[in-house]
């Protein structure tokens, strides 16, 4: 009897040990190389380029457990780092601008949980929706125009560091650690693997599963909006098309990192695995001076090696 | 101007403790070819392909290793990435055309700091330590020549519209600004009655152009301000005119635009003139001006690269101008 | 009977990861016979039958069909080597029409272009349900209709095909008893023809009834083999279970103490005016053919589905919000009956498919006692003598017994006052049958009031106390367990006026 | 009596209804909008996009989905482009590029139906991995100068009818009559519908998988011939880059299901419509550019509301009698 847990424990681990040796490999393949991979300076580089997706995939990755998805994540951070951008330019200091980006953060997802909760359509049909009418949304506040010319004090803060660690990298890192730990240990991490699991069943253990979903999708809106202010403090300026193509790095990462898109199962320790895959992945690459062009067939490439299941079954 | 000696030192004094990557390369490996990184906005297009013959052909010339490399999309943040990527390799110098010109602006000044020289080309970032820019012109420039070609071509008056690339890209904005302050200065007859913008797609710009000749039946002209919305816009109209909504020559077109996409709406009339210029020559000059810096050698006048071509030195901008392509000239060119 | 055997299996062996399911197995069908096959859950009696059509592969042994030996690919090779099965879930495209589950992708239903012949389709399903004494619309979608439509309809794919072998695994699990009656009508019938069918079941009343030889398996040997009419029932039942089994309703009636729950003219779109009560230490049987509400009621009660009129009291309040939460802190559990679906979460371990009713309970400021939780869940394991390895194993590698135990342990942790069972003991074997009826037993004797709904009527008229039989939304009929007896529930559940 | 119902609650219907209402308020605010050659003009915009939708729809019905439809599009339309630039004839051109969408639609399936790996997966890869290929089967330069002669297949007419539309309407009619009267048709839908049960049934799976992809990949391969005469220029890093998205957009508002089994093809059709409507009707109506995004955003979601809001009343309305 005791066999055939651990075959099924190990199944567990098997997506997090493959992502491990996956990071070992491209860790010993690019240093032998390039002698500048393995140099602090660019570790640090590694660490501040993956923060922000780093951000989003910890509530996409909550999302995708619990059986929904946040399609217009990308739209979601280029709204907020140009509300964010606005606010600061409208005078209002920056930590009132901050926490009013997290509430406008918030608010888009109070609207996306609407339709994931009241009217039961699917996340990913109707975030694709807001997803549209949140771009929209970025060209309409500014009437099209970037946002720019913060303070240098802001801009300082998008490389600050602390004991040469990135800060945006620490915020990312205790949030990662955060979520893990809520995931294992809280009633949050139960429902949410219970909901992606069988929606049904936890209705009947009497959870109201519509209103935690809701509540997802706002943390969701929340710390899409904490990342799109780190986002514009390293890049000083936001244009409307802000975070466009992001929404792929942030599923490349979490569905690498193991986490299944049909819900209730994977590990947010594999989403940040997966996350460290794609950035060590591709700032190699840059070194290397891979052009881009075979870097993203590369990164195809490894996708489907990660998901693969290479072994026939039958039984 | 601080294209002087002193850039050329490996330690400049803000780089203090840290040692520079670049300054590595340079002092331990005596004598190894000084590394060029030319980062276009985004690859995958015939215009920065030629970008990137040109700036090898540079580097072959100049003596000096270049890479040339951007992302795949059009994307700041990742573009970023890759600047700092290859200063951890051990760049010497950067060549790089922004996607947008404030989002760079710490990163140069990092690069400026490790004593890594630093041009732009093909979009400027004026607001920060960048020292060049190359560009065909400015974007003022520009856009007030393609506004006195559409306005010759229309008669000075009638309604005309915009097509850009992208609503919210830097660079479209600023060609567009000018090219109202432009209308407004100088031509009060021209009414601007719509800017469409095509994300560069070439379905897209045309669907835009065909939307713009319903909207306004009494349209007289379409400025496109970035290298596929003119020629969406000739194909529009010729297949407006086939169809026989439309009179040939009813709607002028004129814009950004590449001899080989518009060789035959040139010759066959639907477009009389467009503006153009040899990326291949930024790519050029971006990685000469470069090497100049890196050398010391002065930099002003009217210069004369070793390709033969020339190019002309205007306080921080190098210009190697605009090409008025039209019937007579357009087969000379070959991009 | 005397011929050559149909169908021969010899020496079958099959293994899953770490679980060895069937030991050289022998089993002969003969042409025109019916074979009952019984066992235990987890005996090996689905692995055998999906074998023999080709789902799973066999580790060793082979299997002899008309002389010739066979190991099929899929279901559909079998089906046209002339096996058919009906299997012991529904595997029913919701999202076609039941003409269409019925034949699609059938050799003669579409030419050789691939062009579907809706009429033939259409008429032979006609045909066919007729045939199985239903009459509903060929062009309906199978989501629009109910179990027991469902179950008509996979037994009408078995028996369209002119099969020689017929194995049906538990066909009457989803059945009413008056719809037992017309399938075996139909098998009577197909054995006329010459069809084998093989007949697993859990019920030994309909085993007496229809089969001509039973074959008994437990822990996945063939135990023995068996003509019907030279042996009883008593023998089969201790053969399988390794034990005698004599008293399988242990209810004895109790004194009814106060009301525990009381419902009132209870009203919406799937229940009309229904009011009952149930006493503690009472047994409340529900009684009602597929699509008479009394599911419905039992969510409705649950707050699970609202409702328009009526009143819920219990001893601790009157119900005003009508969600699940409420209901439990009015002293209501529900155990709904279709346990993979709206039961267990199969990819949580025991632990936290066991405490998720009462997450706040079993956690402190948001985190989870892990100390509590295992300590509680080891103590229910060992009450309920739930098998699993520790408190951590997935559900989803607990047997369905066990899991419907673990849900069972989940509501009885909630200490409820009131406790809704709906169809408790839905595919569960002989064995485990009897060890739920004597604990529902122990649990009324607590002073617990059991609501339990049930289409059995033997397990309704052996365990309760009172029985409610329902009929369209309404209740038709109320009777003590002394007036109880099959015709008077059947009747009551099938008037079709009003 | 019932059938009637059926027609009047069904999806299509109510996206009809809503094309209707839409075009009657464009119709009002514009003056050009219900112009004959507007009209036409719609039914030429919507055909590229609409031939990839019935084709991706073949993949929805299955439970699959197909991100990679950018990227094949503009692999394929770029080579049509170089192909007929070298003198071959339509017809080479059209079946070569067929063979190539064919070909990418292989590899999704293969993907999706033997490495089992989840469509969104699968078609994320191969996203990334088809565009690269594109650009680099073209070097990256403009595919344009094309003969005349090539003109006709996307910018004749037949009818006073867009030729593109009337293929539209061709591939629409026989991907209804393939997934109404043909065998194999009912077998995507079987599979989307129930995958255990298809298996359990010997329908073979991995099969029905691979045709439903490699459809969808001749089908996308045939709109990017059209594609090219069309739009005359193909850039093969942007072409297509947002078409993923708004096929998807397309076919949710036209009922389709992303889990399969659920949907029409008139419903994408109809979806298909709907949205080039509201791109059309948006300019000619000279909403500021900055709204349009926003405009259309919006109206997907109240499609998508409608519809909800439909099947929560349907659901009400199930009553026992
Ligand atoms: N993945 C697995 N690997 C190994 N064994 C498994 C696995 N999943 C389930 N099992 C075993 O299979 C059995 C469950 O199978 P199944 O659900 O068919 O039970 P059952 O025959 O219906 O039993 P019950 O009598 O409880 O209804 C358990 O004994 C469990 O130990
Ligand atoms: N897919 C599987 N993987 C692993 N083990 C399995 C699997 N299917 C069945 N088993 C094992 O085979 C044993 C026999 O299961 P089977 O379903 O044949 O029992 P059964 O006699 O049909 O029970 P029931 O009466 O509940 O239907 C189970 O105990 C289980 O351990
Ligand atoms: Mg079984
Ligand atoms: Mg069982």
């Amino acid at each position: 009897m005791s066999k055939w847990r651990e075959w099924k424990l190990s199944s567990g681990l098997k997506s997090i040990l493959l992502m491990i040796i996956l990071i070992l490999a491209q860790l010993i393949w690019f240093s032998i190389q390039s002698p500048y991979f393995l140099k602090i300076g660019n570790i640090v580089n590694i660490a501040r380029q993956i923060a922000e997706i780093g951000m989003i995939a910890i509530p996409t990755s909550i999302l995708i457990i619990a059986g929904s998805i946040d399609m217009s994540m990308a739209s979601t951070l280029g709204f907020c780092a140009m509300a964010f951008g606005m606010m600061m330019n409208g005078g209002i200091p920056i930590w009132a601008a901050a926490v009013l980006t997290i509430l406008v953060g918030a608010a888009i997802g109070v609207f996306n949980g609407f339709f994931v909760a009241v009217l039961n359509i699917p996340g990913i049909v109707s975030t694709i929706g807001s997803m549209v009418l949140i771009r929209g949304m970025c060209y309409i506040i500014n009437r099209g125009n970037p946002v720019n010319g913060f303070s240098e004090g802001f801009i300082k803060f998008g490389y600050a560091d602390v004991l040469g660690i990135p800060v945006s990298f620490l915020v990312m890192a205790i949030l990662f650690m955060a979520a893990a730990i809520l995931l294992q240990r809280s009633n949050f991490g139960i429902k949410v693997y219970a909901i992606g699991n069988n929606e049904v069943s936890t209705r009947f253990c009497g959870i109201k599963t519509n209103r935690f979903m809701w509540g997802l999708f706002i943390l969701n809106g929340m710390l899409i909006a904490l990342a799109s202010i780190f986002l514009l403090a390293r890049l000083g300026s936001a244009e409307a098309n802000l975070g466009q193509n992001y929404d792929l790095d942030v599923l490349a990462s979490v569905l690498i990192g193991g986490i299944s898109i049909l819900g209730g199962k994977g590990n947010i320790a594999g989403a940040f695995l997966g996350l460290l895959v794609i950035g060590i992945l591709r700032n190699g690459l840059n070194i290397i001076g891979v052009s881009v062009l075979y870097q993203s067939i590369i990164l195809g490439v490894l996708l489907i090696l990660t998901a693969a299941k290479w072994k026939k079954v039958k039984d | 101007a601080c294209g002087s000696k002193e850039a050329a030192q490996p330690a400049a004094p803000e780089a203090g403790k840290e040692q520079s990557p670049a300054a590595d390369s340079q002092g331990s490996e005596n004598g190894e070819k000084p590394l060029y990184f030319v980062n276009p906005k985004s690859i995958g297009y015939a215009y920065w392909d030629l970008a990137q013959k040109g700036a090898e052909a540079a580097g072959t010339d100049v003596g000096a290793e270049v890479v040339f490399n951007g992302t795949t999309d059009v994307n700041s943040a990742k573009q970023i990435d890759m600047i700092e990527d290859m200063m951890t390799r051990g760049a010497t110098g950067l060549v790089v055309a922004p996607n947008d010109a404030k989002a760079v602006a710490s990163v140069f000044s990092r690069a400026r700091a490790q004593g890594i020289n630093v041009i732009t080309f093909d979009s400027d970032a004026p607001d920060t330590e960048r020292q060049y820019y190359v560009g065909a012109d400015t974007d003022q420039k520009l856009a007030e020549q393609l506004i006195d070609i559409i306005a010759e071509d229309i008669g000075g008056k009638g309604k005309i519209a915009f097509m850009v690339a992208g609503l919210g890209a830097e660079n479209q904005i600023a060609k567009m600004d000018a090219a109202k302050a432009k209308l407004e200065a100088d031509y009060p007859d021209i009414e601007l009655v719509a800017t469409v913008s095509s994300n560069d797609e070439m379905q897209v710009s045309l669907t835009n152009a065909q939307n713009l000749l319903k909207t306004y039946p009494d349209l007289k002209g379409i400025v496109g301000f970035a290298g596929g919305e003119a020629p969406s816009a000739a194909e529009a109209v010729e297949q407006a005119v086939n169809a026989g909504e439309l009179e040939a020559g009813q709607v002028k077109i004129t814009g950004i635009g590449w001899p080989n996409m518009c060789r035959d709406y040139i010759k066959n009339g639907t477009i009389n003139k467009v503006l153009a210029w040899q990326s291949e020559t930024l790519g050029y000059a971006g990685v000469y001006l470069l090497d100049c810096l890196d050398k010391g050698i002065k930099i002003e006048g009217e210069m004369k690269m070793p390709n033969g071509k020339t190019i002309t030195i205007d306080g921080p901008n190098a210009f190697t101008g605009l090409i008025v392509i039209s019937k007579d000239n357009v087969d000379d060119y070959d991009f | 009977m005397n011929e050559k055997p149909i169908l021969q299996i010899r020496q079958v062996e099959k293994r899953f990861p770490g679980n060895y399911v069937l030991r050289k197995i022998d089993l002969d069908v003969y042409p025109g016979e019916v074979l009952g096959l019984i066992g235990e859950n987890g005996a090996g009696k689905s692995t055998l039958m999906k074998i023999i059509t080709g789902v799973y592969s066999l580790d060793d042994g082979n299997i002899t069909f008309e002389g010739r030996k066979v190991s099929f690919q899929n279901t559909k090779e079998a089906l046209a080597s002339g096996i058919a099965i009906i299997h012991q879930e529904f595997n029913l495209f919701q999202n076609l029409s039941v003409a269409e589950n019925i034949f699609l992708d059938r050799d003669g239903y579409h030419d050789k272009w691939g062009r579907v012949d809706w009429k033939k389709t259409r008429q032979e399903a006609r045909r066919i349900l007729k045939e199985l004494g239903a009459e509903f619309d060929v062009d309906t979608q199978v989501s629009e209709i109910g179990v027991r439509e469902q179950q008509l309809i996979e037994i009408a794919k078995a028996i369209s095909s002119n099969a020689k072998v017929i194995i049906m695994d538990e066909p009457s699990a989803a059945l009413p008893q008056n719809e037992v009656g017309h399938l075996f009508e139909v098998i009577r019938l197909l054995k006329e023809r010459g069809c084998s069918i093989i007949y697993v079941s859990h019920r030994m009343k309909e085993i007496e009834e229809i089969c001509d030889r039973v074959a008994v398996l437990r822990n996945g040997v063939n135990v023995g083999t068996m003509k019907l009419a030279e042996t009883n029932m008593h023998e089969i039942i201790s053969l399988m279970c390794g034990r005698e089994i004599t008293d399988y309703y242990p209810h004895a009636q109790l004194d009814p103490g106060e009301v525990a729950l009381q419902v009132e003219g209870l009203t919406n779109q799937y229940v009309k005016n229904v009011s009952f009560r149930v006493h503690k230490k009472e047994i409340l049987g529900i009684y009602g053919l597929a699509g008479s509400g009394s599911v419905q009621l039992a969510e409705c009660i649950f707050g699970l589905n609202r409702f328009k009129e009526g009143k819920i009291v219990t001893v601790k309040g009157t119900a005003a919000k009508h969600t699940p939460e409420e209901a439990m802190s009015l002293g209501i559990a529900y155990v709904p009956p279709d346990r993979r679906r709206e039961g267990i979460i199969k990819e949580l371990s025991v632990e936290m498919n066991f405490i998720l009713p009462q997450l706040r309970r079993y956690s402190k400021s948001g985190f989870l006692m892990q100390r509590k939780i295992k300590s509680s869940t080891e103590e229910y394991m060992k009450q309920l003598n739930i098998l699993a390895v520790n408190s951590r194993m997935l559900l989803d590698n607990l047997s369905g017994g066990n899991q419907q135990k673990v849900v069972l342990a989940r509501w009885l942790d909630v200490q409820p006052d009131v406790l809704i069972l709906n169809e408790p003991t839905r595919g569960v074997d002989i064995g485990a049958k009897v060890e739920i009826y004597a604990l529902i037993d122990k649990l009324a004797q607590q002073g617990l009031s059991i609501v339990m709904i049930s289409s059995e009527i033997p397990e309704v008229i052996g365990m309760c106390d009172r029985v409610i039989v329902m009929n369209k939304g309404r209740i038709s009929g109320t009777f003590e367990s002394r007036e109880l007896s099959q015709e008077v529930l059947l009747n009551t559940a099938s008037v079709t006026k009003g | 009596m019932k059938k009637k119902n059926k027609i009047l609650e069904s999806q299509e219907f109510m996206i009809l209804i809503f094309i209707i209402v839409v075009s009657i308020v464009f119709a009002v605010i514009s003056d050009n909008f219900s112009s004959p050659s507007n009209i036409q003009l719609i039914f030429s915009q919507v055909a590229i996009n609409g031939i990839c939708t019935i084709g991706v729809s073949m993949v929805v019905f299955l439970g699959g989905i197909d991100l990679s439809s950018g990227s094949i599009l503009s692999l394929c339309a770029a080579c049509s482009g170089m192909i007929v630039n070298t003198g071959m004839p339509l017809v080479v051109t059209i079946l070569c590029s067929v063979l190539i969408g064919m070909s990418c639609g292989l590899l999704n399936g293969f993907l999706v139906a033997r490495l089992r790996i989840p469509p969104i997966i699968a078609t994320l890869a191969s996203m990334n991995i088809i565009r690269g290929l594109a650009i680099i089967v073209t070097g990256g330069d403009w595919i344009t100068g094309f003969p005349e002669s090539f003109n006709g297949i996307g910018q004749g007419r037949v009818f006073g009818l867009p030729i593109p539309f009337l293929i539209f309407l061709a591939v629409t009619a026989l991907a209804a009559i393939l997934f109404r009267y043909v065998n194999i048709g009912r077998k995507i839908y079987a599979v989307g519908g129930n995958i255990a049960a298809a298996e359990l049934a010997g329908l073979d799976v991995v099969r029905v998988k691979l045709f439903a992809y490699i459809l969808c990949g001749a089908t996308i391969g045939l709109a990017g011939t059209i594609y090219a005469s069309m739009v005359g220029t193909i850039s093969a890093s942007t072409t297509g880059s947002s078409l993923g998205f708004q096929i998807l957009a397309a076919a949710l508002i036209g009922g389709l299901s992303i889990n399969g089994g659920k949907g029409t093809v008139l419903g994408s059709f109809l979806g298909v419509v709907l949205l080039g409507v509201i791109k059309n009707g948006l300019i000619l109506s000279k909403v500021s550019e900055y709204w349009i995004d926003a405009v259309t955003g919006a109206v997907i979601l109240i499609a998508l509301t409608i519809n909800a809001v439909q099947i929560i009343r349907r659901q009400r309305r199930v009553t026992i009698s």
